[in-house]
């Protein structure tokens, strides 16, 4: 069967700053077959999108291309505006990440889905009306004729996505390019969204580039994975082989680093992804590698074939054990001495209520995990605990009453609760220095020489302390989390609250700080209060879980009790999400 | 919606009753006194006291503050001093001329300014593009008398094609509308040209904004032309800020300004409203506050209107 | 608004010239602006009168030289001042608790509404007009649009993660107002505060049209400009021009170079 | 030869535009409503500008006799008529005289000539004939001149049915006014913009040659000059400062008109003990010789102006005294006597320049009305005459009614302002200098001054006008200004513009005729 997309040697360089145009992705190629499902994995920034762009020839201004796209016969390198344009959304549809800005607000999703059609095939008003019910329905938004008319914003994140996938299925086109389309998405809906594209491609026949970051999302649904590293393939193959067994360090990394129910450690992948122009000549890789040998550096390695798998390594792995399941689970049955007590917490908007009679307590040294699906109160939890909003009911700090507390003597008590955010670069002043950011609870608890101090502290995060008089968005998403946990350290806290600390992160940067937020835990005898809607996350890091829905809690206990016996539906369908 | 604009709206109706209220009361605090503009040089004391007994002027303030409301609530807007006419008579023979004035003028800016502003979002960074911010650029920073003035050099005095001001009034010369629409001419340039580089900026900086969203890359996926893009997606979701803007310059449509219509020697609202402010002639003055201050929340609930209209989202935040 | 980088240099060099011709140039050049010489009316530029003289003979140049220092030691300290009281009015707007928001908002609105002509009427009828009243009424008429500008970045900053991270290591209000919300959004405030340089030259020789500006026989670029412009069918290009371009290019300077800082801290909004 | 419709700015031949906003004689306070009000209502007695007689042509009154000399006026009508063909009668004038009564204050003429309470008793003895006795007898030609000369007829019965409070309402309706007895009566009336008046058909003066005459508002005369040229105004005051753009323009002709009967002054606080030295009558000399009047003409005025150095206007010289009309007044500019006279009132340079006495320096702060380029040069230049005898000028720019309401005030603190005085056709001084007169803003008091305005007024014959005169130019209790003629800018089609209009601001609109043919 000739392949839907076979891409040969692809180079895509772009302008970049004042340094002229760099190269980001080089030597790529790639064949889709029929009815294939091909997942591009990768960490941000190593070119997937780049990759999917360069298919629609949709690259920013100024990007140059090399190569060959072909799409049955044609080769969309070489085509004209014109020519693409039949091509885009008729032959190829493509599904993009992040739908509240991908879908035109101010359009009906009617409109945004006919639109398609009408373009490709010039029906009238009506018959395109038609045809987006139709796709609607296919999709699997409920009552889709009375949703015709509503705008994009009137719909859930899930919901959203299924409209971006109806939009890119309007002309039955042969190749369907997915980019990142469940980031984003909590992972109950993820799996749901995974589970309609691969049922479209099996009814439809349909190819599917799909490209992501997150493996444990593509596990039970890919035909093939094509591994990027730093804008060069790494490894390429059928998935069943690659879940098996990976042949390229770096694949192994980053199956390692992803959170599995029972995991005891995860593996990390120490530095970072290179710049596009930093990238080192040899295996890019290497500086990374806990295999590198002195001949990984000079030139990049040829491909080599061990099975079906391809891998751009000189060293694939093969024989060497894989991490076996870690069978060892959280030990059970720890107790600890009380320290913070919420009695019946109740949140209220202007208009609803956010969180009802909410009860629980945290131990000293304890994890309690917080999940739920997004919407369900967490981050509310979170900031009543901070006293950062008005609540009703009490939260007692080590039998204290937040609410009998006034002015200074409640600013200190406060301080005692300290606070990781989800958005590591919004939680840092972006006018602030590193070290001003760490030094700031210090000043405030009037200490004057805190230059010794905040190296301490950059250092028992893991970062140089060089990195003191950096601006944060001169760090990257990794180093600025553990920037904000220095500052919450700075101020000596009993309990931090972790607001989904790591859901803006890649999965070996998540890995990484997991690992340290566990270890620091255990060195300064802190509590955490940790937030999340990743079960596997929440369960490799929590003594407990509490499990939160509508603004209840509708289970409360230990992890691996939890795990074993989820008392509830909706729990069993968070595990079940959860479970490889 | 309707409710949120409606709230708004009461609330800035509070605004204008204390915008009223402290014109009302700035305006008889400043000495001098509209007897004297009535009677000018040959005012005495007892003259003034005479002429101040009449118009009323002789109680106490707050005492002339209530009846000001009270008339107000009979639908009376007083008599004004110094023009010997009712007000609200007065107001809209002013009213009619700055109207024609500044529609035409906004009129003719918020069109050019679409196409300025598509253009410059489209070819952003490339000369067309700078060429317009150029333009822009000089405008925002010549002054109105300047650009009055020189307009009035080139076209009126040294080519003479053109009235230098002064307004046609159709009922008394040679009625002829050319003559009309010829003094009509450079005051509306003048206005278009000042108020045209705002507004195009905004709007250009919109249409850029919107070309780099997201939702226009999926409408390149889906094979849409790209003037197809500008027309049905980019355009409507750029008119925001540009709706926002003449919404506040909604109040200058019907009053016009000073300086503009003084140097025209246009008898447009503004123009009125300086005058009586000069003379004291407090009734007239007040008025025109009144309807300045009415007409600013009005446009901003236009405003919010057309925005919601057109923005879905408006009406959920 | 994305302009070539060079404009900011212009726009930098632009303005230290006229801040060069302000307050330096005119003590250099040694003519007496006001003496009157009915021999030399309405001459035209020449080697030794460099920008001719207006109807009553004086020294153009002398003029133009006085009347910029009179307009930047009256638009500058007013821009100043202006830039105080918005800052002041939109953080404590910003930081109040929502009732007394409202309150200051409404009264905002006011403001903005009020006719700044009518308020300068007022104003000019009770004190005399000398540079420090046009500076406290100039700096009063135009802080308005500031605060607005500051209470609506305050509120948008001050749900901010950092501003509560910083909030739960025990900061103040006050604390968080001076460090955080200062640093924050002082790219806006370096614009605007140029931006407002601009308009308070522009409200000054406005003002001189109106006869509320600065009191003759004291000139500004506006009073010469307007005196200037009454003569416009006399064609004095030498007496239109130089104040004309003078006030022309100090909004352009301002402008540009705010336009320049705006892109450097990527503050663009 | 017709002209079809003409069109004046208001203010023509006086100075730059206002509105026109009222049509009642004994209401319009202002000339530009004066002069439509004059051409609606013929007066009683027509004193000619040009020759500051009466006009007995153009007087309703066919003669005036006063039989005791001073005490009691017999005044007989001509046949005339109103519009709408009753003839105007001595009762029109009583009733005049009896509104004029009830206004009190607010009656536009209020106190000139002493009208209303310098008459003892006024008697209709016929329809054509009627008495005015007074409480005391008075120069009899400052009487007829500025007090019997207010009597215009005002049309009874088609007023008298209106209130007095209708009649104040309705001063701007022309539908009101539709019964007049002078040539015009107005039409329509759009504040702003125009006043339209067309010709009283029954009128039975000369005839006119136009068929519309348009009051246009125009604000600035550089506005006006753009409108005759573009063909909008049929006249135009010429603006002054534009005297070298408007001296040769096609199709336009320029005609000078002589200065009106009016000076400018600076009026000096002698009240305010801040600036005591006005009071030293040698300080105010000294100020008066340090004026070059005659370089002031000559720069603000471009040489058509008058050199004004005592309150009885040079031109025409009808009430001239003998010396001065030969060019010799008790001033004349000469900065060395001024400085001499500083000297001797015992005042030195002090250490800036500025001449002071026991710690007072010579330095007051000027009021000058705001707008008009006319009034900043004369500030400048001022200041600079000034400063060079060692008197400092501070200036600050104020509204019109701000300053009449600061001078009214007997006790606010202005120290001196800038004004335009006119003069009644007969230039006597007792509303100028008297004490207490009410132009008497400055506080001015001089027992000298007080007796020579009331023989002025009171005897019979010119001399104590004379004298009057002579000792107010050697006092300058206010320091007299030059004065800028008119000009009138005409288009070619429009002629007899130099008669339109005299130095007293009478209209002539009868003067008024066309070479080509009628409407534009
Ligand atoms: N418009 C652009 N101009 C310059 N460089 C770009 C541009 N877009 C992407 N890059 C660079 O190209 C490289 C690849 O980017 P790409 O967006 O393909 O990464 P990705 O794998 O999709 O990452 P993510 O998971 O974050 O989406 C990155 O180093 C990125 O910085
Ligand atoms: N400031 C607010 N005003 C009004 N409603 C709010 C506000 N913040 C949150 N909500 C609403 O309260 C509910 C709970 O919000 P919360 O942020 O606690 O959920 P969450 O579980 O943290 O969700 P996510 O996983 O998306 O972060 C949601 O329905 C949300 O829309
Ligand atoms: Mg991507
Ligand atoms: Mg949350
Ligand atoms: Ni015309």
């Amino acid at each position: 069967m000739s392949p839907v997309l076979e891409i040969r040697n692809l180079n895509v360089a772009l302008p970049r700053g004042g340094a002229g145009k760099v190269s980001v992705l080089d030597h790529f190629s790639l064949t889709v077959a029929p009815g294939e499902m091909l997942c591009l994995v990768g960490e941000s920034g190593s070119g997937k999108t780049i990759a999917a762009l360069s298919i629609m020839r949709l690259l920013p201004p100024g990007a140059e291309l090399t190569g060959e796209i072909r799409l049955g016969g044609q080769d969309l390198a070489q085509a004209s505006e014109a020519e693409m344009r039949r091509v885009r959304g008729k032959r190829i549809g493509m599904v993009f990440q992040n739908t509240l800005a991908a879908l035109n607000p101010t359009q009906t999703v009617a409109a945004q889905v006919g639109e398609a059609w009408r373009v490709h095939e010039g029906g009238s008003a009506r018959a395109a009306r038609a045809r987006a019910l139709e796709l609607l329905g296919e999709v699997g938004i409920p009552t889709p004729a009375a949703r015709l008319d509503d705008y994009p914003h009137q719909f859930s994140g899930g919901q959203r996505q299924r409209v971006m996938i109806a939009l890119a299925l309007a002309c039955s086109p042969q190749l369907l390019i997915a980019d990142e389309p469940t980031t984003g998405l909590d992972p109950l809906v993820a799996t749901q969204i995974m589970a309609l594209i691969a049922r479209l491609r099996r009814e439809r026949n349909m190819a599917v580039l799909f490209v992501t970051h997150d493996l444990s999302v593509v596990r039970d649904h890919a035909d093939a994975i094509h591994v990027l590293y730093a804008g060069r393939s790494v490894e390429w193959g059928p998935a069943k082989n690659f879940f098996i067994q990976p042949r390229h360090p770096y694949s192994e990394a980053l199956l390692g680093a992803v959170p599995r129910l029972g995991t005891a450690r995860l593996q990390t992948i120490p530095g970072a992804l290179p710049e596009p122009e930093t990238r080192p000549p040899g295996c890019r890789f290497a500086p990374r590698c806990g295999y590198v040998q002195p001949n990984c550096w000079p030139d990049y390695p040829p491909s080599s074939c061990a099975g079906d798998t391809e891998t751009a390594c000189l060293y694939p792995l093969g024989t060497t054990t894989h991490q076996a399941e870690a069978s060892a689970a959280p030990p059970s049955g720890r107790s600890f001495p009380l320290q913070l007590e919420a009695r019946s917490l109740t949140v209220r908007y202007s208009n609803r209520l956010a969180l009802s009679d909410v009860s629980f307590s945290l131990g000293r040294g304890e994890c309690l995990g917080i999940v739920g699906a997004s919407g369900s109160g967490k981050s509310s939890l979170g900031r009543a605990i901070l006293q950062m909003q008005p609540y009703g009911g009490q939260v007692m700090l080590n039998g204290q009453d937040f609410s009998v507390l006034r002015g200074a003597a409640k600013r200190d008590a406060r301080r005692r609760l300290q606070v990781v955010f989800q958005d590591p670069r919004e939680s840092m002043n972006p006018r602030m220095r590193v070290s001003e950011v760490i030094a700031e609870p210090l000043a405030l608890q009037g200490e004057n020489d805190t230059t010794a101090r905040v190296a301490e502290l950059l250092t028992s995060v893991g970062l140089s302390p060089d990195m003191a008089t950096r601006l944060p968005a001169t760090l990257s998403g990794g180093q600025a989390q553990r920037v904000a946990i220095a500052r919450a350290l700075a101020a000596n806290p009993e309990l931090i609250v972790l607001d989904e600390p790591t859901s803006a992160l890649d999965v070996s940067t998540q890995a990484m700080l997991l690992n340290l937020l566990k270890d620091l835990a255990a060195q300064h005898g802190l509590s955490y209060l940790l937030i999340s809607h990743d079960f596997a996350v929440v369960s490799y890091m929590a003594d407990r879980i509490a499990v939160l829905k509508e603004g209840q809690i509708v289970e409360l206990a230990e992890t691996a009790k939890l795990i074993a016996n989820p008392g509830d539906d909706y729990t069993a369908s968070l595990i079940g999400a959860a479970r490889p | 919606m309707m409710g949120m604009v409606l709230r708004r709206a009461a609330s800035s109706c509070l605004s204008v009753f204390i915008l009223v209220t402290l014109v009302f009361f700035m305006a008889h605090l400043t000495p001098g006194g509209p007897a004297y503009s009535i009677l000018g040089q040959k005012a005495t004391l007892a003259s003034v006291a005479q002429v101040n007994a009449r118009l009323g002027l002789d109680q106490p303030l707050l005492k002339q503050y209530g009846i000001w409301w009270w008339h107000l609530a009979q639908g009376q807007l007083g008599y004004s001093y110094l023009l010997n006419r009712p007000v609200s008579a007065l107001l809209w023979g002013y009213e009619r001329n700055t109207l024609i004035f500044y529609s035409i003028a906004i009129f003719l800016s918020t069109v050019l300014a679409i196409l300025l502003g598509l253009i410059q979002g489209v070819y952003f960074n490339r000369w067309q593009a700078k060429l317009i911010g150029a333009f822009q650029l000089g405008f925002y920073a010549a002054p109105p008398f300047f650009v009055a003035a020189m307009l009035v050099l080139w076209f009126s005095v040294q080519a003479g094609w053109l009235p230098a001001s002064g307004i046609t009034n159709l009922r008394a010369e040679h009625p002829s509308l050319g003559a009309y629409a010829a003094h009509l001419v450079l005051p509306v340039i003048t206005v278009t040209l000042l108020t045209v580089s705002p507004l195009s900026r905004y709007f250009g900086e919109a249409v850029h904004e919107e070309l780099g969203k997201d939702y226009v890359r999926t409408a390149q996926a889906k094979g849409v032309g790209f003037t197809r893009i500008l027309l049905a997606h980019v355009l409507r979701n750029a008119l925001r800020p540009l709706v926002t803007m003449l919404g506040l310059s909604f109040p200058y449509i019907f009053t016009g300004g000073v300086i503009v219509e003084s140097v025209f020697n246009y008898p447009g609202l503004g123009w009125l409203m300086w005058r009586s402010a000069l003379s004291q002639d407090y009734p007239v003055l007040i008025a025109i506050v009144l309807v300045i201050g009415l007409l600013t929340v009005i446009g901003n609930l236009l405003a919010d209107i057309v925005n919601g209209l057109l923005d879905p989202r408006a009406s959920y935040e | 608004m994305n302009r070539p980088r060079g404009n900011f240099a212009v726009g930098l060099a632009l303005g230290g010239i006229i801040l060069f011709l302000g307050f330096i140039a005119p003590f250099l050049y040694p003519a007496d602006p006001y003496a009157i010489h009915p021999a030399y009316v309405l001459q035209a530029p020449s080697l030794a009168l460099p920008l001719g003289t207006d109807e009553l003979g004086r020294d153009n140049l002398a003029l133009v030289l006085s009347g910029g220092f009179a307009t930047l030691v009256v638009a500058l300290p007013a821009a100043a001042l202006a830039f105080a009281t918005g800052l002041a009015y939109g953080l404590l707007a910003g930081l109040a608790p929502a009732w007394l928001d409202k309150i200051l908002m409404r009264l905002l609105d006011v403001f903005l509404a009020l006719p700044s002509l009518i308020v300068l009427l007022f104003f000019a009828s009770l004190i005399t007009l000398n540079n420090t009243s046009l500076i406290l009424l100039l700096g009063f008429i135009s802080w308005p649009g500031l605060a607005r500008l500051v209470r609506n970045e305050t509120l948008a900053q001050r749900g901010r993660d950092f501003i509560l991270a910083a909030e739960q290591a025990g900061a103040g209000r006050f604390y968080l107002a001076r460090v955080h919300l200062l640093r924050v959004i002082a790219p806006v405030l370096v614009v605007n505060g140029t931006f407002m340089v601009g308009d308070t030259i522009f409200a000054l020789s406005a003002l001189s049209f109106l006869g509320l500006g600065v009191q003759p026989p004291k000139v500004s670029w506006g009073s010469l400009l307007e005196s200037a412009l009454n003569i416009i069918a006399l064609d004095p290009w030498w007496l239109i021009l130089p104040p004309g371009l003078l006030v022309f290019g100090s909004l352009l300077a301002a402008s540009l170079t705010g336009q320049g800082l705006l892109r450097r801290w990527g503050g663009g909004r | 030869q017709e002209c079809g419709t003409i069109v004046i700015p208001t203010g023509i031949g006086i100075s730059g535009g206002a509105d026109i906003t009222s049509f009642n004689p004994l209401l319009a306070n202002s000339l530009y409503n004066t002069a439509a009000a004059g051409m609606m209502f013929q007066g009683l007695i027509w004193v000619s500008g040009r020759t500051l007689q009466i006009d007995w042509s153009r007087s309703l009154a066919s003669s005036i006799t006063t039989p005791d000399n001073g005490q009691t006026y017999d005044v007989k009508l001509r046949p005339w008529h109103w519009s709408d063909g009753v003839p105007v009668t001595t009762e029109d004038v009583a009733y005049t005289f009896s509104l004029i009564k009830s206004l009190g204050p607010s009656y536009a003429g209020y106190g000139a000539g002493g009208m209303p309470d310098i008459v003892q008793s006024f008697t209709v003895i016929s329809p054509s004939e009627f008495r005015v006795v007074l409480k005391h007898p008075v120069n009899p030609q400052w009487y007829i001149f500025n007090g019997l000369a207010l009597l215009l007829p005002l049309p009874k019965h088609a007023w008298s049915k209106y209130t007095l409070d209708e009649i104040f309402q309705n001063q701007s309706q022309p539908g009101f006014f539709q019964v007049v007895d002078g040539p015009l009566r107005p039409e329509r009336l759009d504040i702003g913009l125009d006043l339209i008046m067309t010709p009283n058909p029954n009128w039975e003066g000369p005839p006119l040659h136009f068929s519309r005459l348009v009051w246009k508002f125009v604000e600035g005369d550089g506005a006006a000059l753009q409108q005759v040229e573009s063909g909008d105004l049929d006249l135009a005051n010429a603006p002054m400062d534009l005297w070298k753009a408007v001296q040769n323009l096609p199709g336009i002709r320029l005609i000078n008109l002589p200065p009106g009967l009016s000076f400018h002054e600076i009026q000096l606080n002698l009240r305010n003990t801040d600036v005591a030295f006005f009071r030293d009558v040698r300080v105010r000399q000294a100020m008066a010789d340090a004026i070059d009047q005659q370089e002031m003409i000559a720069l603000i005025d471009h040489g058509q102006g008058e050199e004004i150095r005592s309150p009885v206007p040079p031109n025409p010289p009808t009430y001239l005294p003998p010396a001065m009309r030969a060019g010799q007044y008790p001033v004349e500019y000469d900065p060395q006597k001024a400085l001499a006279l500083l000297q001797e009132a015992g005042f030195t340079r002090g250490p800036d320049g500025i001449m002071q006495k026991n710690g007072v320096r010579l330095s007051f702060t000027y009021l000058s009305l705001s707008g008009g380029a006319v009034s900043a040069q004369t500030t400048v230049m001022l200041q600079s005459y000034l400063a060079k005898i060692g008197i400092e000028v501070k200036v600050r720019q104020i509204e019109f009614n701000q300053l009449v309401a600061l001078l009214n005030n007997p006790h606010s603190d202005w120290e001196a302002a800038g004004l335009g005085e006119t003069v009644g056709v007969y230039p006597s001084g007792e509303e100028l200098f008297g004490t207490g007169a009410f132009a008497n803003a400055g506080g001015y008091s001089d027992p000298k001054m007080d007796q020579l305005i009331a023989e002025s007024t009171d005897k019979p014959g010119l001399q104590g006008l004379y004298d009057y005169a002579t000792y107010a130019s050697e006092q300058q209790p206010v320091i007299f200004m030059p004065v800028g003629s008119t000009s009138i800018l005409a288009r070619a089609r429009v002629q007899g513009v130099e008669n339109f209009v005299d130095p007293a601001y009478n209209y002539y609109p009868d003067a008024l005729y066309c070479t080509e043919s009628a409407a534009p």
